[in-house]
């Protein structure tokens, strides 16, 4: 190594240096490239075609189980009753969003477009049975109990939470010939 | 060279009973079968030969067929590029294959990975050990015949 | 020291009738107390600061729910570790595991000593300070070493080896390039070094601008105060992306918040080492405090040498978000074939410039070209 | 858990300041273990890079488990895992919270129904205080979480309860 | 797991890993070190086996879509695309143009978001974190984009058999655009923050080394194989779906700073690669046609009988699918080979004989992702 | 003077006090619940193996030596340095004298490569021809 690769050596290892906290110190002092949104308190508004938690309008559903079908993961439980006039009702409709991977598929086969993604993100939960969503209200509170159980290698604890859209839009259109 | 070229310049080398059957139909890109213990000297021979100098192992697949097994390898000529499969067939209840290790080094973690979900052996591999799954998981479950076990450790699988 | 004791007895005559001893005692304890309380805070509010640097570097807020601003934030944090279970792995080497954070603090908070926070704010002017320092903060990195090898994990044995290294590595330099400071100065007390930097307009008499020597001398002063605490691009023995946490890798609780506050005690004694030998100290630029009343030249004093060393520790945070870290052998490469005979060098060089010019640096110089 | 010198036999109006105090400080610096398996993970890293900046909550990351306080499962665990997941959770001190990220750390999710190796939930190894679903969860929606687990650790009391 | 001798005295086995904050996920790397100089290194991989081979048999073949973003998180769009062209060769569907110029689009803005947490992660390894964030700022435009595409910002499930699934939005193209003049400076403010940096330059030149020869014979694949000097990428030798209407480089390593093939050409291949993929980016936004979006896919979709061998060029190399039919409606056996899982079987070799931080180099250099290699 | 050392002693004892004073604090607030596994080294997760106290290699041993000598010459130059401005020429020539003889010692270890960390190493197979070889030699 000669006098002059080493002096040279010095000077890339200062320059370079230079050069990146030159970079560092503009970002730093401008305030305006500062680009942290406060959560809790700013929420960013998703996209129009954001994936977040399922949602079924019961009264438009025809429970023809196409989604159910389609689900590469089972997070759907669909049960119904045939009604006298052929038409299928509704018992139960669950979707567990814990197991639900969000990939759409459901929602690109329903026939009725009764099941659509809501903008809904938020719904930390303390225990295991909060993340089923109930569209139906069920029967008696054992039975569901029993379901549950059935569903769940460990049962959750007690207090899982009623049938209720998570937050953020409602699908348009309620009509309910159904 | 086209892959049925390819496969006559093998059946010129290794005569038929070796290289035994060519499938082109529906199979991208087209296949050679050819017999198992002599899969190590084809591919060598495949690898060096001026002709074709398949110098990558793009892919190394064990396929269980539920009669026989069946190891797929996918060749590639950086410098022809041309393709061809190559296919070997084994018994399925004792698959033996001969290791490529030595051919193409990057077999040897496919080989491993073919062992562990479906049970074949490759004879002479340096280190033929489960990959993915644990040490002491029962069975292999790529193979149709697969059960899923019920637990392990005491967690329900 | 003396004329602080005779001061109180002469005020107080209770404390006339104690013994001299008692009463000196007493106003040191208070003095340590008050440092020891400053340092404290200081290395809380430091970790607050290096937060909310990184955070500006980084385009984003910091920490800013606890408390105005965040500020509150390091109390969080303190509060917490003391609350937090502090574990001793069942294999390690429960003496040294133990003693090892005792001697990272007691030795960063040691060299607080002589640390000249004003025209007479020091807690005891030894006449061989610089030496001092440079002995009690090795003493940190001897505390990083048995904790790597107390620890019996093998991540904190390879930080702690590389902590040894890094002695090897950094000590020459760190001891050479403060020598031409103290050639100009002719004493190893940080006061009277201090005391020497004084004048033409009270900037130009800084060591840093005296010949060019020194110029350089305090830029390998502070690139071998980094590999001293620690920090990137020296960060090699906890080097977190590396051994996970090196050193401290067992470390947790209270034990940890020692080698946390140790670290950023060490960066504050480094760079009040930097300022008061190359940037004048507490000396207050354009004004002469040695004129003013004691209380506001103290005052004054006080506030200039904080600046000062808060503009330094900046400048290690400002390193430290911006630049990826050296190999422990690149290191020593660096320090043994690029600062330490750059380092000799400039001895030499002062040495001759001081032969040269009779002592005289270039502000001087200049001054009585210009006929003053 | 040991007793400790101030679990006093019944909680008492000053205690309970101290309580709020000590959890006061416990929610603000949540220090989380740097730990993640897959997709989640990256989401993780959005939450605590520049746009979400988990630092704002006193959330920063740490790389052993001696110095972490949460633990946030982001991503599946196999069962190969399961063990390593358990020993890590076992290293970290008291006391120590956990939340299950995604939908494979809460039920398995995409792989519950037909993978051979994937715990179906990572509360069936240890306890889990909240759970985010999502797959994986909008940073948005891990910090959700995180405010939950505050709310949680604001409720308890540390003095004056048998253990 | 076997060690290959007991320890001598001073020989000291290192676990690294699968909890460690540069493996990149759950790998585990057994070292065998001589003080801090590594004298032999095993992965260990499967913390992360998630059978998805095993799923693919089980599910039908549009089933497993959403199952491939998962394939590779930092690419899925890439795997996607990739898993469709795979299906569609073996069916023999004709895509629309339109559908194939889209899936080009977001196969490149993912490279570009995948490189640039390869960049990020690869300098917060070395101990420089700041950029690491600055790449992550300029991806979540990119997840910005993305979102509004398909509605997710890291699994996408866009690409379906026979196109994609839904068409662009509107003012798509705008925002990309403005994004590409936003990120093309940004990838020069990299270079003078990091990639050039001195410490940097010194941690990675001749660090790490794999020959062109080593990296044909192990199989590396992409960015890896290019960094060792051997100018051979999918898009351009065999090129797919449009790629062949697209002016780019192939960008490879020279030995910029050490030897061909050291850590820092691998680095720079990607950064570099950045910059053709927003060169590609740019003409499609300018040839993209207007059509439909799907082809017309029986809802019960089965293939014919055959197999197929299908590579598309992913941003960790080529990742190929092997799919056997039988004429059902699930694939009767698909077997996924990747970029990542390759890579390691030269790891012990390269590991050899460098220090433990240049371990971390070689795993970073490498742009290793878990999933991908235990799938 | 002597005084002004008193008050290391007592920094140093102070801050002493205070850290056990906190050390205790903490013990007293402080949950504990130890178990096994917790006390286990902490391995990324694995069951440790090995042990970690051995004979750990180095590798700078060279650059450990010098390291004494250059750092006892610092010791020795700063008393040089106080009295330097008053000596003048005789002290400059005879540090001169002194700094050039160790920086030629550093510029020959240099050339000799010695400033390198040693980096060989050597495979199984390879360290057990070297033992043949040696044996054959013997």
């Amino acid at each position: 190594m000669g006098l002059k690769q080493y002096l040279k050596n010095i000077w890339e290892a200062v320059y370079t240096i230079a050069l990146g906290m030159k970079i560092t110190a503009r970002y730093g002092i401008d305030p305006s490239e500062e680009i942290t949104q406060q959560y809790p308190e700013e929420k960013r508004q998703p996209a129009e075609r954001f994936r977040g938690f399922l949602h079924n309008d019961v009264p438009r559903c025809i429970a023809c189980t196409m989604c159910a079908k389609t689900c590469p993961v089972d997070c759907i439980e669909i049960e119904f009753v045939t009604g006298e006039d052929k038409k299928r009702k509704l018992t139960r409709f669950d979707i567990n969003i814990g197991r639900c991977m969000y990939c759409g598929l459901c929602v690109e086969v329903c026939p009725t477009k009764c099941l659509t993604h809501t903008d809904g993100y938020e719904k930390a939960s303390l225990s295991r049975g909060e993340l089923i969503l109930h569209f139906v209200e069920p029967a008696s509170a054992e039975e569901e109990e029993a379901q549950e159980k059935e569903a769940e290698p460990e049962p959750a604890p007690a207090g899982a939470a009623p049938a209720e859209n998570p937050s953020g839009k409602e699908p348009e259109g309620t009509g309910g010939e159904n | 060279m086209t892959a049925r070229e390819i496969y006559e310049v093998l059946r010129e080398k290794f005569g038929e009973e070796v290289v035994t059957e060519f499938q082109e139909e529906n199979v991208d890109p087209p296949a050679v079968v050819v017999a198992t213990e002599k899969v190590a000297e084809v591919l060598t021979f495949l690898r060096d030969d001026p002709r074709t100098l398949f110098d990558s192992l793009m892919c190394l697949s064990g396929v269980d067929y539920e009669d026989r097994m069946e190891v797929v390898y996918h060749l590639h000529s950086m410098t022809h590029l041309h393709k061809v499969t190559v296919k070997v067939r084994t018994d399925r209840e004792n698959p033996k294959v001969p290791t490529v290790e030595k051919v193409y080094p990057v077999a040897s973690f496919h080989e491993r990975e073919a062992y562990d979900l479906l049970g074949i052996v490759f004879e002479g591999h340096s280190d033929l050990r489960r990959i993915l799954l644990p040490e002491d998981w029962p069975g292999h479950p790529l193979r149709k015949d697969y059960v899923y076990p019920d637990s392990y450790h005491g967690i329900k699988v | 020291m003396d004329s602080a004791v005779a001061f109180l007895t002469s005020k107080i005559p209770f404390l006339a009738s104690l013994p001299f001893w008692v009463v000196a005692f007493l106003v040191m304890l208070v003095v340590a107390l008050v440092i020891l309380g400053f340092a404290l805070t200081y290395e809380g509010i430091a970790t607050y600061i290096e937060r909310k640097v990184a955070a500006d570097i980084q385009v984003r807020i910091g920490p800013n729910r606890v408390g105005p601003n965040g500020w509150f934030q390091f109390i969080a944090d303190g509060v917490k570790l003391l609350m937090k279970e502090d574990l001793i792995p069942a294999k390690a080497d429960k003496f040294l595991f133990v003693l090892a954070p005792y001697l990272v603090f007691v030795g960063s908070f040691a060299a607080f000593v002589v640390v000249p926070f004003g025209i007479s704010l020091i807690a005891a002017d030894l006449n061989i300070g610089v030496y001092y320092v440079m002995a009690v903060t090795s003493l940190v990195v001897i505390g990083i070493l048995l904790a790597g090898w107390g620890s019996n994990n093998k991540w904190a044995l390879l930080g702690g080896m590389r902590a040894a290294a890094q002695i090897v590595s950094y000590e020459v330099p760190v001891g050479m390039a403060l020598l031409p400071a103290v050639i100009l100065a002719g004493s190893l007390s940080l006061q009277e070094i201090i005391r020497s930097q004084g004048g033409y307009l009270g900037i130009f008499g800084w060591n840093i601008f005296h010949n060019p020597f020194t110029f350089f001398s305090f830029f390998l002063y502070f690139t071998a105060a980094l590999a001293e605490t620690n920090r990137t691009p020296f960060d090699i023995p906890e080097a977190e992306s590396e051994l996970v946490a090196g050193y401290h890798v067992e470390y947790s609780g209270i034990r940890f918040a020692f080698f946390f506050m140790a670290e950023y005690g060490d960066m504050f004694v480094v760079c009040a080492l930097a300022a008061a030998l190359y940037l004048g100290g507490w000396q207050v630029p354009f004004v002469d405090v040695s004129g003013l009343s004691p209380l506001l030249a103290n005052l004054l004093s006080l506030g200039v040498f904080l600046a000062k060393v808060i503009a330094l520790i900046l400048v290690m945070m400002w390193v430290r978000w911006t630049l990826p870290r050296l190999r422990v052998d690149q290191l020593m490469r660096m320090s043994w074939k690029y600062l330490v005979p750059l380092t000799f060098v400039n001895v030499l060089g002062v040495s001759v410039w001081v032969l040269a010019f009779d002592g005289k640096g270039i502000p001087a110089l200049v001054m009585s070209l210009l006929g003053r | 858990m040991k007793k400790n010198l101030l679990q006093a036999p019944e909680g008492t109006v000053m205690l309970s300041t101290v309580d709020k105090f000590i959890n006061w400080s416990r929610r603000s610096s949540l220090w989380y273990l740097l730990f993640a398996t897959a997709c989640c993970g990256i989401e993780l890293m959005q939450t605590g890079a520049s746009r979400y900046d988990l630092d704002r909550f006193g959330a920063v990351f740490r790389a052993t488990p001696r110095q972490s306080d949460l633990m946030i499962v982001a991503g599946t665990i196999t069962h190969k895992m399961a063990e390593r997941v358990k020993r890590l959770y076992d290293q970290m001190p008291e006391p120590k919270y956990v939340i299950a990220m995604g939908s494979c750390a809460n039920t398995g999710g995409p792989f519950y129904k037909d993978s051979y190796c994937v715990v179906k939930g990572v509360d069936l190894i240890i306890p889990v205080d909240v759970y985010v679903p999502g797959c994986p969860p909008r940073p948005e929606a891990l910090i959700d979480g995180i405010i939950q687990l505050q709310k949680i650790i604001d409720s308890k009391k540390n003095f004056g309860e048998k253990a | 797991m076997e060690i290959e001798r007991l320890p001598e005295s001073d020989e000291l086995l290192i676990n690294m890993g699968p909890q460690h904050p540069s493996t990149h996920g759950v790998l585990r790397i057994l070292l065998r070190t001589d003080g801090e100089l590594v004298t032999g290194a095993k992965p260990d991989i499967g913390y992360l086996h998630r059978s998805l081979e095993k799923i693919a048999e089980r599910v039908t073949y549009a089933q497993f879509m959403p199952f491939t973003d998962r394939l590779d998180y930092l690419a899925a769009a890439n795997c996607n695309c990739a898993y469709a062209w795979a299906v569609e060769k073996l069916a023999g569907i004709e895509v629309p143009e339109r559908a194939e110029y889209i899936r080009v689009i977001v196969c490149e803005l993912n490279r570009i978001a995948s490189h640039l947490i390869a960049f990020g992660a690869f300098t917060a390894d070395m101990g420089a974190f700041t950029p690491f964030l600055y790449g992550i700022r300029e991806r979540e435009r990119i997840n910005d984009l993305f979102e509004m595409i398909c509605g997710n910002r890291l699994t996408y499930n866009y690409a379906r058999i026979g196109g994609v699934s839904h068409d662009l939005p509107d003012g798509f193209l705008d925002e990309l655009k403005d994004f590409l003049d936003y990120f093309e400076p940004k990838i020069d403010e990299y270079n003078q923050l990091i990639s050039y940096n001195k410490i940097f330059v010194h941690r990675l030149a001749n660090v790490a080394v794999v020959s062109k020869e080593d990296a044909i014979a192990y199989g590396l694949v992409g960015p890896n194989l290019r960094g060792s000097g051997v100018k051979w990428d999918l898009r351009k030798d065999e090129p797919y779906s449009v790629y062949d209407r697209f002016e780019f480089d192939v960008p490879v390593g020279f030995g910029e700073k050490g030897t061909v093939g050291d850590a820092f050409d691998r680095y720079m291949v990607r950064i570099r690669e950045m910059k053709e993929s927003v060169k590609i980016l740019r003409q499609a936004i300018e040839q993209i046609p207007d059509g439909p979006v799907m082809a017309k896919v029986p809802r019960v979709f089965k293939p014919g009988p055959g197999e197929v061998y299908f590579r598309a060029e992913n941003p960790r190399g080529e990742l190929g699918f092997y799919i056997v039919s039988k004429g059902g409606t699930s694939p009767y056996r698909l077997k996924i080979r990747t970029g990542s899982f390759t890579a390691l079987t030269i790891f012990d070799k390269v590991a050899r004989g460098h220090l433990i931080a240049d371990i971390i180099a070689l795993i970073g250099s490498f742009d290793i992702v878990l999933p991908e290699i235990d799938r | 003077m002597l005084l002004q050392y008193a008050n290391v002693l007592i920094f140093m004892a102070l801050a002493a006090i205070v850290a056990t004073a906190m050390l205790a604090i903490s013990r007293m607030l402080q949950p504990r619940n130890p178990n096994p596994v917790k006390a286990q080294p902490y391995e990324c997760g694995e069951l440790p193996f090995g042990h970690s106290w051995v004979q750990f290699n180095i590798r700078f041993y060279v650059i450990a030596l010098i390291f004494i000598i250059f750092d006892v010459e610092v010791a020795m130059l700063y008393p040089w340095g106080v009295i330097f401005r008053k000596l003048g020429t005789i002290a400059f020539v005879e540090a001169f004298v002194f700094i050039v003889i160790l920086l030629a010692g550093l510029a020959y270890l240099w050339v000799e490569g010695d400033l390198e960390w040693v980096r060989e190493y050597r495979t199984a197979e390879e360290e057990k021809r070297a033992r043949e070889e040696e044996r054959e030699a013997a």
